[in-house]
């Protein structure tokens, strides 16, 4: 569905990623490892059009997208849900929730629906329906974030560390929310510091270390990789 | 004890950042906070560096109450900091980077400039030979006169911290020292921290890289929500459960 | 240090042609010309302290300059003060009100500040206008006197008004030099780069943005007082906003930050003016877009643009040569990193 | 009282011009956190095209009034493109030089063209009209109404339409309205659009009461930067609210203190809020 060819991005003289190869399936939940700083953020940011690639290419159901606007990304069925949220912390929740649906803007049967689903998958953002989105607790905003990204429907989500920040419980909760999103038909991209929990859901991983992988497997190898766990999961 | 915080409070509006925090740093010894993200941690730095004024409660710098001063003075009495992002000037060399650290430490002013009194050049001698004293300790020489924006990330994390020793300090801030900087490298940073703290100067610092903090911190104080929920050396942090749930995640539990 | 001998001897070769400038060309014109584009230089060096080394954009100062030359002013023509005296006052007096400013438009940064000065320099026009009783207002203010003589030298000809206004130019160029070399240079470099760094180096920041506002107010009222006894009529334009933007646009031209770009932006920029006359106030129409472009598409001016390229290929040889010497650690090391 | 209440009114006029330019210059300060100090030359443009529409090919006021708005927000939406787009990553200091730039060389362009006279724009409401025993002219009638029905519309585009939203999330987080699929390059073209015709729109209303001639734009600019300065950077009420608490202020002053320093007024007040606060009142966290 969505593979990186080869790709590398540059800030000015320092090389955020090398040469990565990346490859997801229809269906998968895929999730990239590594510290901060490893370049992860950066893939999402390149693949969803913010940064520009210095080399290689991605492609997206057959059509290469690396010269595309963000917004035309959108359109694609390509949605990040970026770190640090980057909500309308003025706006009300249902204010966001609405944006995010931007590029349905004018089948507003099909806005209601996407709404009550996400409504249903957080009820909390349903009963802060009036607030202002800056006034939502850490957790809320992150669900109120992959919430905004859902109201478009995306055939492929990007989840940039969508446990940061978050209370032990709620995290687990959020991978729940994770995995039936995912059963739900999208495909989802995931990058994560928490490894452990990660890789439970997740199909398979690569690792990201100093802007290239490193390692890279289904899940189950990764969890039986020791370097993996020494460097990653701290046991 | 070097520093102190007593009941230390900060609140942005309704939110309450730092919750009633008590903490020393102690003289000579590696001191780290640790914390989920947005737990405080960076306010908690911006309140005894002097960024943000506290809401209540004190901050006591060997035994002298210094809530109130401003960021310069805090400097000069012997707290330097350094930023999680590197402010350093990327046009000029690490060695002009460094050479203002040690600025606060002369006095010549305006007309010893424009006349260049024998105290200008005196200082000037003096800052140049702390700025290359420090890059020395910080394993820089080689690059003294490299322009900061050719520099890798970490020897410009290492330019950062010359700068800051520059300062002469007694205990030296660090913000996330290892962030964005390979695990090789990381090493290296680590090397350097036992290394300042060896030499004498208290360190304080906020990390991520559990792993490092583990390996050498003397004492680390766990905040989370902007309170104080455990203190102890890295063994008692480890097994303490609080700690663990708060921190390490449900899936470490499990 | 060749590089620093070279700029040494072409900064002598310039003063050597510009204290024969009117043996050179002994054309009363051009030597007006040159002396009025050597004001302006002052007056830009004295923006370029504060904007291109403290970091701080102020668009008060042709009202600065204004102050400094209608002070002079009123010192000689209403209070009937010597020449000399009147000319120190007006300096003087000039920064302490660029002091009381500074108190306040120091503690905002960027757009508060440029909003407030370009303001600051409003109100200064506005007075200047209104107040005819003390300014001549619209009328103009006429009868300045050429400076007095010191001792056997007078200040008649346009030759020894050239030497002098060149006296005072190499003054504040030499003072500039000085300063930005020193620590204290360093110091308003710092602010430039990160306030919130130079806190944290202990570096009082408001006194020394406020010591570098009122040593660039200074320079600048010099200007304004050099040009009142030079041009001895001033109208209230000579503090308006148009003003302001040909000092940026010399800077700019020439280099913010750079020693040696006041000299050579006023220098092209009002040769090119020369060239221009035919368009008169609708210079503008010219100047307005090179500004706008140049800001665009080279920023660093014309001396910004040469030290920038000398920098990158000294570090390319200096590169090239460690990789000689030490080729085998480097690759170790990208090795390594790779 | 009659003669406290007549001040009012013009209060009211004045401030009523304030606030739509204050409005222009928020709302691209919040797309773009540039201050656009070539948005008083904007204003001037538009009191001039208005007025050669009107005189030169004798078109009735209104028509005049909207061919302005669309040239001027044109001539917005280009400055856009080809100036600031290009300076969208620089140091801050350079998009404030260009727009000097600019604003110098339009001003020097309606010299050249227009002359540098002092014109009278003709207005049909000239008329004196008698409301509740208080006079006033048509003109400052129609200023106060037609700046408050443009209001309403515009409350009513932003808060109520999708792609008046854009405007106002792209203000509050520029990445996140481009992750949700919002065209940035549109909406700030659209912003730069809307900002221009408010000042075209002030200007025409303004001129028939105030002169026309290259200088317009110096003191309604610089009046405009204090009230978003007191109502908040960016903020869309609060460049209306500063707006009539300055054309209130004005003559108020002007009748009890002194008409002559009534312009003073303003510098006064952005003396004092940043005296108290030097960034600005009601700074909201959480503007990226």
């Amino acid at each position: 569905m969505l593979e990186l060819r080869n790709v590398s991005v540059q800030y000015g003289s320092f090389t955020a990623v090398q040469n990565v190869n990346i490859h997801v399936h229809e269906g998968e939940i895929v999730v990239l490892l590594g510290s901060n700083g490893a370049g992860k953020s950066t893939v999402f940011r390149t693949i969803s059009g913010l940064n520009k690639l210095s080399k290689g290419e991605i492609v997206f159901k057959g059509n290469r997208i690396d010269r595309y606007s963000p917004d035309r990304i959108v359109q694609l069925g390509i949605v990040q849900c970026a770190e640090g949220r980057k909500l309308f912390s003025r706006m009300t929740v249902y204010e966001n929730l609405l944006m995010g649906a931007y590029i349905h803007r004018k089948e507003k049967e099909k806005i209601k629906q996407s709404l009550n689903h996400v409504y249903e998958l957080f009820p909390i953002l349903k009963e802060k329906r009036n607030d202002l989105a800056g006034a939502l607790s850490g957790g809320q905003q992150q669900m109120l974030a992959i919430g905004r990204a859902l109201m478009s429907r995306p055939k492929l989500l990007l989840l940039d560390e969508p446990s940061i920040g978050l209370a032990p419980l709620i995290v687990e909760q959020m991978f729940q929310i994770i995995k039936q999103i995912n059963k739900e038909g999208t495909t989802i991209l995931l990058a994560e510091q928490n490894a452990h929990a990660a890789l439970h859901i997740a199909h398979k991983g690569y690792v990201f270390e100093n802007g290239t992988i490193a390692v890279q497997g289904t899940s189950q190898e990764l969890f039986a990789n020791d370097n993996v766990h020494k460097a990653y999961i701290g046991t | 004890m070097l520093l102190e915080t007593k009941n230390l409070t900060k609140r942005f509006g309704g939110l309450i950042a730092v919750n009633n925090v008590n903490f020393s740093i102690e003289r000579g010894k590696i001191n780290a906070i640790i914390g989920p993200n947005g737990a405080g941690k960076s306010t908690f730095f911006n309140l005894i560096s002097g960024f943000h004024k506290p809401t209540a409660g004190q901050i006591i710098f060997k035994g002298e109450d210094i809530t109130h001063l401003p960021a310069n003075k805090r400097a000069k009495l012997g707290i330097a900091r350094t930023f999680q992002t590197t402010h350093l000037f990327e046009q000029s060399t690490v060695l002009d980077n460094v050479i203002i650290g040690h600025r606060l430490r002369t006095s010549s002013t305006l007309f010893d400039a424009i006349f260049r009194t024998k105290r200008l050049k005196r200082e000037e001698a003096q800052c140049k030979e702390k700025a290359m004293e420090v890059l020395e300790f910080v394993g820089l020489t080689d690059a003294a006169h490299k322009i900061v924006a050719n520099i890798s990330q970490e020897e410009k994390k290492r330019a950062a911290f010359a700068l800051a020793l520059a300062t002469d300090p007694e205990v030296i801030l660090l913000d996330e020292p290892a962030a964005g900087v390979n695990p090789d490298e990381t090493e290296g940073l680590e090397e350097l921290i036992v290394k300042m703290a060896e030499y004498g100067i208290t360190v304080c610092l906020i990390e991520h890289k559990m792993q490092m903090i583990m390996k050498i911190a003397h004492k680390i104080m766990v905040l989370n929500y902007g309170e104080k929920i455990a203190e102890g050396t890295p063994e008692e942090i480890k097994n303490n459960e609080i700690v663990i749930q708060a921190y390490l995640g449900g899936s470490a539990i499990a | 240090m060749i590089a620093v001998l070279k700029q040494k001897k072409i900064a002598a070769l310039a003063i050597l042609f510009a204290l024969a400038f009117p043996l050179l060309i002994p054309n009363n014109y051009y030597l007006h010309m040159m002396t009025l584009s050597f004001i302006w230089m002052i007056a830009v060096y004295g923006l370029n302290l504060l904007a291109g080394y403290t970091g701080y954009l102020s668009l008060a100062h042709a009202g600065f300059f204004a102050i400094g030359a209608y002070t002079l002013a009123i010192l000689t023509v209403k209070a009937g003060l010597n020449f000399w005296l009147a000319f120190f006052l007006s300096c003087v007096i000039s920064s302490f009100i660029g002091f009381l400013v500074g108190l306040v438009a120091l503690r905002t940064k960027e757009h508060f500040f440029a909003i407030y000065t370009l303001c600051v320099g409003y109100i200064i026009y506005l007075v200047i206008d209104k107040w005819d009783n003390l300014t001549g207002g619209v009328r103009g203010f006429i009868g300045i006197p050429s400076p007095a003589n010191i001792g056997p030298i007078s200040f008649q000809t346009p030759v020894s008004q050239y030497y002098l206004v060149l006296f005072f130019l190499l003054l504040v160029v030499f003072v500039m030099y000085r300063i930005v070399y020193s620590l204290t240079g360093r110091t308003y470099i710092a602010i430039r780069n990160s306030e919130e760094l130079a806190l944290t180096i202990g570096i009082s920041t408001m006194k020394d943005k406020l010591v570098s506002f009122v040593l660039s107010i200074f320079f600048t009222s010099l200007a304004g007082a050099l040009y009142a006894s030079f041009i001895r009529f001033l109208g209230p334009d000579i503090g308006y906003i148009s003003v302001m933007f040909d000092l940026l646009i010399f800077l700019l031209v020439g280099g913010i930050g750079t020693m040696s770009g006041p000299v050579v932006g006023t220098l092209l920029m009002t040769s090119i003016s020369q060239q221009l006359q035919f368009l008169q106030d609708y210079r503008m129409l010219i100047f307005g877009p090179i500004l706008t472009l140049l800001v665009i598409f080279y920023p660093r001016g014309v001396v910004g643009g040469v030290i920038h390229w000398k920098t990158k290929r000294t570090e390319n040889n200096r590169d090239s040569r460690v990789g000689k010497i030490s080729s085998h650690s480097s690759n170790e090391k990208q090795v390594k990193e790779g | 009282m009659e003669f406290f209440i007549q001040q009012l009114l013009n209060g009211l006029t004045v401030g009523s011009v304030y606030s739509l330019v204050a409005l222009g210059l928020t709302l691209v300060y919040g797309i773009l956190h540039i201050p656009n100090f070539a948005h008083g030359a904007l204003y001037m443009m538009g009191g001039y095209v208005t007025l050669t529409m009107m005189s030169k090919s004798g078109l009735p006021y209104w028509l005049a009034i909207v061919i302005s708005m669309i040239v001027i927000g044109t001539l917005g939406v280009l400055l856009e493109r080809l100036v600031f787009y290009p300076l969208r990553d620089a140091p801050p200091l350079h998009d404030k030089i260009a727009a000097i730039g600019i604003l110098l060389f339009l001003e020097a362009f309606a010299q050249f063209v227009w002359g540098a006279d002092y014109q009278t724009m003709p207005t049909p409401y000239g008329k004196v009209v008698n409301l509740f025993g208080l006079t006033l002219t048509a003109q400052r009638l129609l200023i106060i109404t037609s700046t408050i029905a443009i209001m309403v519309l515009l409350y009513f585009f932003l808060k109520k339409t999708f792609i008046g939203a854009t405007i106002i999330a792209m203000s509050q987080n520029r990445e996140g309205a481009n992750l949700v699929g919002i065209n940035i390059n549109k909406v700030a073209m659209m912003t730069f659009m809307i900002s221009g015709s408010l000042a075209a729109l002030a200007a025409s209303l303004a001129s028939p009461i105030n002169l026309v001639f290259p200088g317009m734009g110096h003191l309604v600019i610089l009046k405009a930067f204090v009230i978003i300065i007191l109502g908040g950077m960016g903020s869309v009420p609060g460049a209306i609210i500063g707006g009539y608490i300055l054309g209130f202020s004005e003559s108020l002053g002007a009748t009890y203190i002194s008409n002559d320093y009534k312009d003073i007024i303003a510098f006064v007040i952005l003396v004092i809020i940043l005296t108290i606060k030097p960034t600005g009142l009601f700074v909201r966290r959480g503007q990226s």
